[in-house]
């Protein structure tokens, strides 16, 4: 961990992406969605940062913002020391080698119109990777095989595959490229447990084999436990809580991760835990509520809540969080 | 695809109805008794040889207001009808899917004019607009095709922009933007393709509806040279000899049905086997 | 409400009340009603029982007496009318010398301009009241056909009280004229309802209480009409309805010869029907018998030149080109005109019967080589811009009424350099001839010009005449007094339904 | 909402501006409507001039537009060149008519269309399916000017049970309706039907079922409704079909409305005429989709809550 | 009180008709909260619109009995199971934001079923739909039954869902999949909201669901669903405790775990075969690491182990 301090891959600096809502007859721009508001963090070579939160707190914008699939409202995305949300659209196109995404629904991010040769090889057409098309085949062929498909299926379709072995498409696709960093947006909650449970084994053993990086996100506190070395809590689009992993599960510091870690079902039956339920919904990230975002639901809020907003401060041993309760 | 396709007594009806219009069009010279334009003015309206109790009529289907076999210029009208269909609706789906790919791939401004485009075609009336343009340039078959290929670009140029809007969302095409590919190649590679199906369903239904409008601008006198054989054309000539002469009309009729019949029985399964949304 | 009408069961009933009363289905709606704003044949064909001019013209195309009782020349240039005496307008205003100066100061001045009738009464240029009944017309220039131009559209008498209080734009849509029937009612393209003028002129006339006229204008929907019963006589019936009318028992299917001659030009400036040896081979390689034998049933009459056999000037002597194949190929080859050279053939789109023919010429020239393309344009650009700019092809069809059933008209528009029919043709001696014609009052002398004229015409072919049509009307036999007429202007004085 | 009408506005006055100005050129490319007025006649020079001059064409294009759109915004568009009749009346004349139809047209399509669409989807792969497929494929398979002529023939000449042609009282409309209508009917069968195999799958009509409501009241209430809006949108896109459909049916059943005035404005080169009324049926278009628009409203709260439909 | 027998269903496609579920037999007792969990496409939904007899039209029971308190609902004709949807059985589906007809307020929604069920008109109704979304714990409630289903969150939607269920006081609440569709904290939310439902009406509740983290916590027994077919079905705490069939103890291993640090999971190999292609032999032999030759040949039956648990396993012979 001391290690990975030193050495960040990825550095994410205040980190912004705001939806506009167009609204009025010459469709002006009224309000915005913060998606993902100042959000700051570092990822270091070889580890997995997890990021958690619940549905429409920005996981998946961050996710794509990083890769500038959507563009960034503001902050800095350093890579390898360079400004990823600074390059020119060609350059940036050139720094994708380095860094791939997973998607989380294997039937919506394969094209239904290639065969599975195709989707992979068509990284390695466009980079140029290869000479010949029969040294493109041949790769595909091992990547086939590294994430555990049958290379003689590489003329079918995706839809001739079932939701496991389509997200191994997915991740064999990304892995064309040897990238550095990963990015796996929930690339296993559309799948069935038994299935989970093999790609979560097949991307830890890419991560040795390739010394990859990923930045792992995700709804399933266990799964997220299990897969990552840090983890970052999100809430309306904010960072509220970074730990690593065994710290956060061992001692939640945010009430919001608390509440979240106590809402898990768990499959035990009468292990009774003490529950704290939270009332209301997660309010439009259009309308955040003032102050801590959270308080509208928070337990433990406090009058000063409602009007400030919390730093994202340090408490040692690698452990941040945003909450009024551990200000000094 | 195929073997649902055998299976399915619909599509395999459409199909063989269209063969014989396509079959008739390819092979006319050789199926076709005589040529369309054999004509024998003493020996016009001459009914079905079926029908006729002198037992001299040779054509089997009669012969139409100047004396040519009917049959031949029906199977040779196949050509024309097919020509007008297909040639016209190809116009209208490259013009169509090429701006609509435009206006959903870019959309903001670019995407405002092209379909604010749309609601000035949509809301000149086409019949109109046929018929000022053949009045100003004269009738004939090419420029009929043209006309029809010109007006109905804006079902396709929506069809694809609707499309390619939620394409454009879906994670594949995020994916390839992922791995670095550019903006052509993300329309060429994975928009396009996967919004063919939806753009040959369309293209199908057009084939029958231009088929149609070919008659009915005969029908105002703005169709193509009455020397060539269309259907419409021929149709429309005959409507006056309905009660002396049925046959010239109504055997035309017949075959612009069982044509257009054919071809919207295969565009119906089409759309139910391309369509994801209606299968079961 | 003329439901009734469309009642088969009652049809029989319904119409034995309505005795007296007629109803026409006619092809088109003129949609203005004012004479000096128009020339389309719909108009006459309501407008004569409305209005009337101080001449008019029987059925057999001899001018009489209108609303003027007599006319003499006092001179050269000055025609003088006596009128009519205790005719009155429709609206009670007395018809008077006034009323005609009115009509003609109209037709000539500002109101006249923004029509077309005006062009054809150049040659007046003024009109004189002398007294309550009588008028002195002056002209600016001798005109022979200037009597039956006054039985035309433009002469006819317009009430100048009426149309001062209304308004042009009124009189458009409530037209008041001096004729055996005022106008009722009238709804845009759908009918117009006439009733008996009471106090007519004429003893005895009108025998009908009501005409309607209703615009139809497919002819496939006008014969429906006219086998439901819903209307009593059919305009303009198409040549393939004839055998749908002969084979129903209460219909009659009427003839009359018109003065519409039909005719193949060419562009003489344009290869190679600039050469006089093809256009004389096209003559001999079409079979217009043939086709007025077969495509036309029998419904049209060879016309030796470009004229109708009422015209005068029409001379029965000139020789018909008769078909010859091996002469057209012979004088083609001296011609050294190859086979299969392509030649354009134009016509209006809409004219059904016209298509059928030239589908035959196309076959007929076909077997002597020439490969005919047919080219079909809308009617009004195919008159107005093609023809005169020479932009017709090689040959197009050209259709004449020769309403003035005077050579005149139609030599002088078709061959006279420079005229708007007439954008490539040019002849000196048909000039001179023209110029001949125009210059005398003395028929005989025309004649003689006209015979030569025609002789020279022969021989330079600008055109093929092919024929001459016959005007087809449906009548209910319950129809009495119905003669249909050569000029498409219905008489209805006399005319009664059993 | 009114910042949606504000915009569906402004749209609306680009497409009249483009429509103008494209049916402006259109015409003036048909040639010379001074010839067309003298054709019978023996024209001189000087009148022809002076009838250029007295129409208002011997000024440049541009200008003769410029003054058109003046007037266009006062509401004036202009008098016929042939009856000097102004041309909103004569549209007013018209309108009536035509709108009778297409509104008949209307009727027809929808009173056949609704029922087979909905008996199709619902008794999917029956007999019942296999007719109303059949029928609505037979409807789009016939130019619209054969069948009316046939309807004429069957109807009118041999059963006498309709007038064939005319406009008088409300049995005169059933003919041509009936053959504007049958046509659009067969495609919107279609239409209802696979809005309804769609919306028949939807999870809220197993909830409806699962409240052990009858059957037909989970098909019409809960199923037609939803089924409706897709619909709804497919009638406003086809009105502008249905409009020049009566172009021909017009001409057919000798029905005097717009369709038969602009087919002779055409042929008489009655610019106004045409200009007029080509722009006014493009501003009946515009308002026809704009009510469509509106009645998602009705139709579907998402929207009405939402302040309109974006495309 | 719910006894399922023997339950066969089949589905017509475009390539024969394939058995979804394959004599499926388990019975519910009063009062009980009964899991049934399977992996997707095992069947679960299949059984559960058997039950209510709201299966498509393409599919049909060819064998078994449903008895409802004695009653076998296989038989009843449409009208006499209509009478039973809605006020004896009521169901709640998986996806909250489809469930509800758009077009209708929320009050309309639950009206429509109350007005159906009983005698009260349509003020009462209208009352009594309050009433239920008060009971759900929804706010304001006297306003949202005049709101669209598109104003409310998926959790609210899921409560409005459940009120309608409850409006005519069912005695077996069918709940397929109620909380897939939602957040963890909103999950948390209508899971306790259920529980106290069912204390306080004693209602009987069948909960479908692929989680097993639901089940340990809301069921008092199980049902695990393998290829339409039932393999195992214990009481909660034997099942978690001493799972007995292979593919509920890989099924379990799969699961991360809490409480300890593994680097790699537990996995089944394989994937699960299609409707049409079903083995001859025990349909999980191909993934199982303890088949034996048997397993392969010899589809096996449902073992009853005796103590209230059943396996479908030859080790159970
Ligand atoms: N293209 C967009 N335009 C407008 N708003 C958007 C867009 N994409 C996302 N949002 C909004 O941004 C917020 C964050 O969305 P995001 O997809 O990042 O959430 P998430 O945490 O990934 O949720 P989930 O778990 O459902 O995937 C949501 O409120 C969403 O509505
Ligand atoms: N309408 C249908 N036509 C054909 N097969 C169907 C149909 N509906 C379901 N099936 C088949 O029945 C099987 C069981 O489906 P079911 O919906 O019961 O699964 P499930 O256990 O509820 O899964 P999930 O967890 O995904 O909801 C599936 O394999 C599916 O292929
Ligand atoms: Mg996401
Ligand atoms: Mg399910």
């Amino acid at each position: 961990m001391e290690k990975s301090e030193s050495t960040p891959l990825l550095e994410v600096r205040g980190l912004k992406k705001y939806f506009p809502i167009r609204s009025g007859f010459m469709k002006k721009v009224t309000n915005h969605v913060k998606a993902v508001d100042d959000l700051s963090f570092t990822v270091a070579t070889g580890e997995t940062l997890g990021i958690v939160g619940e549905s429409g707190c920005g996981k998946s914008t961050t996710g794509r913002a990083i890769l500038r699939l959507l563009e960034p409202t503001g902050g800095e995305v350093i890579f390898q020391g360079e400004n990823l949300a600074a390059l020119s659209p060609n350059e940036m196109r050139m720094k994708r080698k380095d860094l791939q995404i997973i998607f989380q629904d294997p039937f919506a991010s394969l094209n239904p119109r290639m065969t599975v040769g195709e989707i992979i090889e068509e990284p390695m057409i466009i980079f140029e990777l290869y000479e010949t098309s029969k040294e493109r085949k041949e790769k595909v062929a091992e990547l086939m095989q590294v994430v555990g498909l049958k290379p003689e299926n590489s003329e079918r379709f995706p839809h001739e595959f079932s939701g496991g072995q389509r997200q191994r498409i997915g991740i064999a696709r990304a892995l064309a490229l040897n990238p550095k960093l990963i990015v796996a947006d929930e690339p296993v909650s559309a799948l069935d447990v038994s299935i989970q449970s093999q790609v979560l084994n097949l991307m830890r053993d890419l991560q040795k084999q390739y010394g990859l990086t990923y930045i792992f996100i995700s709804h399933n506190l266990s799964v997220v436990k299990h897969f990552c070395d840090r983890i970052g809590v999100m809430y309306l689009g904010r960072m509220v809580e970074l730990a690593p992993k065994n710290a956060l599960y061992e001692e939640p510091l945010h009430p919001y991760t608390r509440s979240l870690l106590s809402a898990v079902p768990i499959a035990k039956p009468k292990t009774k835990r003490e529950r704290i339920i939270l009332t209301g919904d997660v309010p439009s990230p259009a309308n955040p509520p003032s102050g801590c975002t959270f308080h509208t639901r928070c337990p433990d809020c406090m009058e000063i809540c409602k009007t400030d907003k919390p730093e994202f401060q340090s408490m040692g041993d690698g452990r941040y969080v945003a909450c009024h309760l551990y200000n000094q | 695809m195929g073997r649902r396709f055998a299976r399915n007594p619909w599509a395999m009806t459409g199909m063989f109805l269209l063969m014989l219009a396509v079959v008739s069009a390819l092979f006319a010279p050789v199926i076709a008794p005589s040529t369309p334009d054999k004509a024998d003015l003493r020996a016009r309206l001459v009914a079905p040889s079926w029908m006729d109790d002198t037992g001299k009529s040779e054509h089997l289907l009669g012969t139409d207001q100047v004396g040519r076999d009917l049959l031949s210029r029906i199977i040779y009208g196949a050509r024309i009808s097919l020509l007008v269909g297909v040639v016209s609706v190809l116009i209208s789906l490259v013009i169509g899917v090429i701006l609509g790919l435009i206006a959903g791939f870019y959309g903001r401004w670019v995407d405002d004019l092209l379909m604010r485009l749309a609601d000035v075609q949509l809301a000149f009336p086409f019949i109109l607009f046929a018929i000022i343009v053949m009045t100003v340039f004269g009738a004939g078959l090419w420029k009929l095709i043209l006309v029809l290929g010109i007006s109905n670009w804006v079902g396709f140029a929506r069809l694809v922009r609707g499309q390619v809007m939620s394409v454009k969302e879906m994670e594949y095409v995020q994916a390839a933007k992922a791995i670095g590919a550019t903006n052509l190649r993300i329309i060429r590679k994975h928009v396009l393709p996967n919004v063919s199906s939806s753009i040959i369903v369309l293209a199908t239904l057009n084939v029958a509806t231009n088929i149609l409008l070919e008659a009915s601008l005969t029908f105002i006198g703005l169709g193509v040279d009455p020397s060539i054989p269309t259907w419409g054309g021929m149709l429309a000539d005959g409507r006056n000899y309905l009660e002396t002469a049925w046959w010239v009309a109504t055997f035309p009729g017949i075959a612009i049905m069982i044509t257009v019949f054919g071809i919207n029985l295969l565009g119906d399964w089409l759309r139910d086997e391309l369509d994801p949304n209606l299968r079961v | 409400d003329t439901s009734t009408q469309a009642n088969p069961q009652s049809k029989t009933e319904a119409q034995a009340p309505a005795k007296n009363e007629l109803t026409l289905g006619v092809n088109g709606d003129p949609h203005s009603w004012d004479p000096i704003d128009t020339f389309l044949l719909d108009w006459s064909t309501v407008a004569t029982s409305v209005f009337e001019g101080l001449v008019e013209r029987t059925t057999d195309l001899k001018i009489q007496p209108g609303l003027a009782e007599s006319w003499e020349f006092k001179d050269d240039k000055t025609l003088q009318f006596k009128l009519r005496k205790g005719v009155t307008f429709h609206n009670g205003e007395p018809f008077n010398a006034e009323a005609v100066k009115f009509t003609f100061d109209r037709l000539l001045g500002e109101e006249g301009k923004k029509g077309p009738q005006q062009a054809n009464y150049a040659s007046i240029d003024r009109v004189e009241v002398v007294d309550e009944f009588t008028v002195n017309m002056i002209l600016k220039e001798k005109d022979p056909v200037l009597l039956t131009k006054l039985a035309g559209y433009g002469g006819v008498i317009v009430p100048p009280k009426y149309y001062k209080e209304k308004g042009d734009e009124y009189f458009n849509t409530h037209p008041v004229g001096t004729g055996p029937f005022k106008m009722d009612s009238y709804e845009k393209d759908n009918k117009v309802v006439l009733v008996k003028n009471e106090s007519y002129w004429k003893q005895g006339q009108p025998k009908l209480e009501k005409v309607t006229f209703r615009f139809i204008p497919e002819a496939t929907t006008r014969l429906a009409e006219m086998q439901t019963g819903a209307i009593d006589i059919m305009k303009k019936v198409e040549i393939s309805q004839t055998e749908s009318i002969k084979g129903m028992s209460d219909l009659e299917l009427m003839q009359v010869g018109s003065p519409t001659v039909y005719s193949i030009r060419f562009n003489t400036s344009m290869k190679p029907v600039d050469n006089v040896k093809v256009r004389e081979a096209i003559a001999y390689a079409i079979d217009a018998d043939l086709i007025i034998e077969t495509l036309l049933g029998g419904y049209g009459k060879r016309v030796n030149s470009f004229q109708s056999d009422m015209s005068f000037g029409y001379d029965p002597n000139l020789p018909l080109r008769n078909y010859d194949p091996e002469k057209a190929k012979q004088l083609l080859a001296e011609a050294g005109v190859k086979e299969g050279t392509e030649l354009d053939l134009f016509l209006p789109g809409t004219d059904a019967t016209f298509k059928e023919v030239a589908q035959a010429i196309e076959m007929q020239l076909g077997q002597v080589g020439l490969k005919v393309k047919l080219n079909l344009v809308d009617a009004s650009t195919f008159t107005s811009d093609l023809i005169p700019k020479g932009k017709a092809g090689h040959m197009y069809r050209n259709g004449w009424g020769g309403w003035t059933l005077d050579f005149d008209n139609t030599a002088y528009l078709m061959y006279h350099k420079g005229e708007f029919w007439n954008p490539d043709f040019y002849d000196e001696k048909v000039e001179e001839l023209l110029k001949t014609e125009r210059s005398t009052f003395d028929q005989e002398k025309r004649m003689a010009a006209f015979k030569e004229l025609n002789q020279r015409l022969y021989e330079l072919v600008p055109d093929v005449p092919l024929y001459q049509t016959i005007n087809l009307w449906a009548v209910n036999k319950r129809v009495k007094g119905f003669q249909p007429p050569t000029d498409e202007r219905i008489d209805l004085r006399e005319a009664s339904v059993e | 909402m009114a910042a949606f009408l504000i915009r569906r506005l402004l749209h609306s006055v680009f497409v009249v501006l483009a429509i103008t100005l494209v049916i402006f050129v259109l015409v003036r490319m048909t040639g010379d409507p001074v010839s067309i007025m003298f054709q019978a006649g023996e024209p001189t020079k000087e009148a022809i001039t002076e009838l250029r001059k007295n129409l208002g064409l011997d000024e440049p294009v541009y200008v003769q537009f410029g003054l058109y759109l003046k007037d266009m915004f006062t509401g004036n568009f202009g008098t016929s060149f042939r009856t000097g009749e102004s041309v909103i009346d004569m549209m007013n004349e018209k309108m009536g008519a035509t709108l009778l139809l297409a509104f008949g047209g209307m009727f027809v399509a929808l009173l056949i269309a609704i029922p087979v669409g909905i008996i199709s989807a619902v008794y999917r792969g029956s007999v019942a399916d296999f007719f109303g497929r059949i029928f609505s494929l037979l409807g789009i398979s016939f130019p619209n000017f054969w069948l009316g002529i046939m309807l004429i023939i069957i109807f009118a000449v041999k059963l006498g049970w309709f007038p064939a042609s005319g406009y008088e009282g409300l049995e005169y409309l059933v003919l041509p309706s009936v053959a504007l209508g049958l046509i659009l009917s067969g495609i919107l069968a279609r239409l209802v039907r696979s809005s309804m195999l769609e919306v028949m799958n939807q999870q809220y009509i197993n909830t409806a079922r699962s409240k052990g409501i009858k059957e037909w009241l989970v098909i019409i209430k809960h199923g037609l409704r939803n089924a409706l809006i897709p619909t709804v949108t497919f009638i406003g896109l086809q009105f502008g079909t249905l409009l020049g459909g009566t172009v021909i049916i017009e001409q057919v059943f000798s029905w005097p409305g717009i369709g038969r005035m602009l087919i002779d404005a055409i042929s008489q080169r009655d610019f106004p005429v045409i200009q007029g009324s080509v722009i006014i049926l493009s501003f009946l278009m515009i308002f026809v989709n704009l009510l469509v628009d509106l009645s998602y409203g009705f139709i579907d709260p998402r929207i009405r809550q939402g302040g309109g439909k974006s495309e | 009180m719910l006894e399922i027998k023997n339950l066969q269903t089949r589905f017509r496609t475009d390539n024969g008709e394939i058995t979804v579920l394959d004599g499926v037999s388990f019975q519910i007792n009063k009062g009980e909260t009964i899991g049934v969990v399977g992996e997707s496409g095992c069947g679960k939904s299949v059984t559960s619109l058997s039950i209510m007899g709201l299966l498509p039209r393409t599919a049909r029971i060819t064998g078994g009995e449903i008895l409802y308190n004695g009653e076998n609902l296989v038989a009843f004709s449409k009208d006499q199971m209509r009478k039973v949807r809605g006020k004896e059985i009521a169901m709640i589906f998986q996806e909250p934001m489809t469930s509800l007809n758009p077009v209708y307020t929320i009050g309309a929604q639950i009206m429509e079923l109350v007005l159906n069920h009983t005698s009260m008109n349509k003020k009462q109704a209208k009352e009594h739909a309050i009433q239920m979304l008060k009971l759900v714990g929804i706010p304001r409630a006297e306003e949202i039954v005049d709101e669209y289903p598109h104003q409310l969150s998926g959790g609210m939607r899921q409560r409005v869902m459940i009120a309608m269920a409850m409006s005519c006081s069912p005695s077996l609440l069918v709940a397929d999949e109620p909380t897939t569709a939602l957040d963890v904290t909103i999950q948390a939310q209508i899971l306790d909201l259920m529980r106290e439902l069912q204390q306080k009406s004693e209602m009987t509740i069948m909960l479908i669901t692929h989680d097993l983290g639901v089940v340990a916590e809301m069921c008092d027994r199980v049902v695990v669903m393998y290829a339409g077919q039932v393999v195992e079905e214990a009481e909660v705490e034997k099942l978690f405790a001493t799972p007995k069939h292979p593919y509920t103890v890989g099924l379990l291993g799969s699961i991360p775990d809490m409480d300890t640090e593994q680097e790699y999971l537990f996995t089944i190999g394989g994937t699960v075969p299609s409707p049409g292609q079903m083995p001859p032999g025990c349909r999980f032999a191909e993934r199982c690491q303890k088949a034996f030759d048997k397993c392969y040949e010899q589809a096996p039956p449902l073992f009853d182990l005796n103590d209230g648990t059943k396996s479908r396993c030859w080790l159970y012979e």
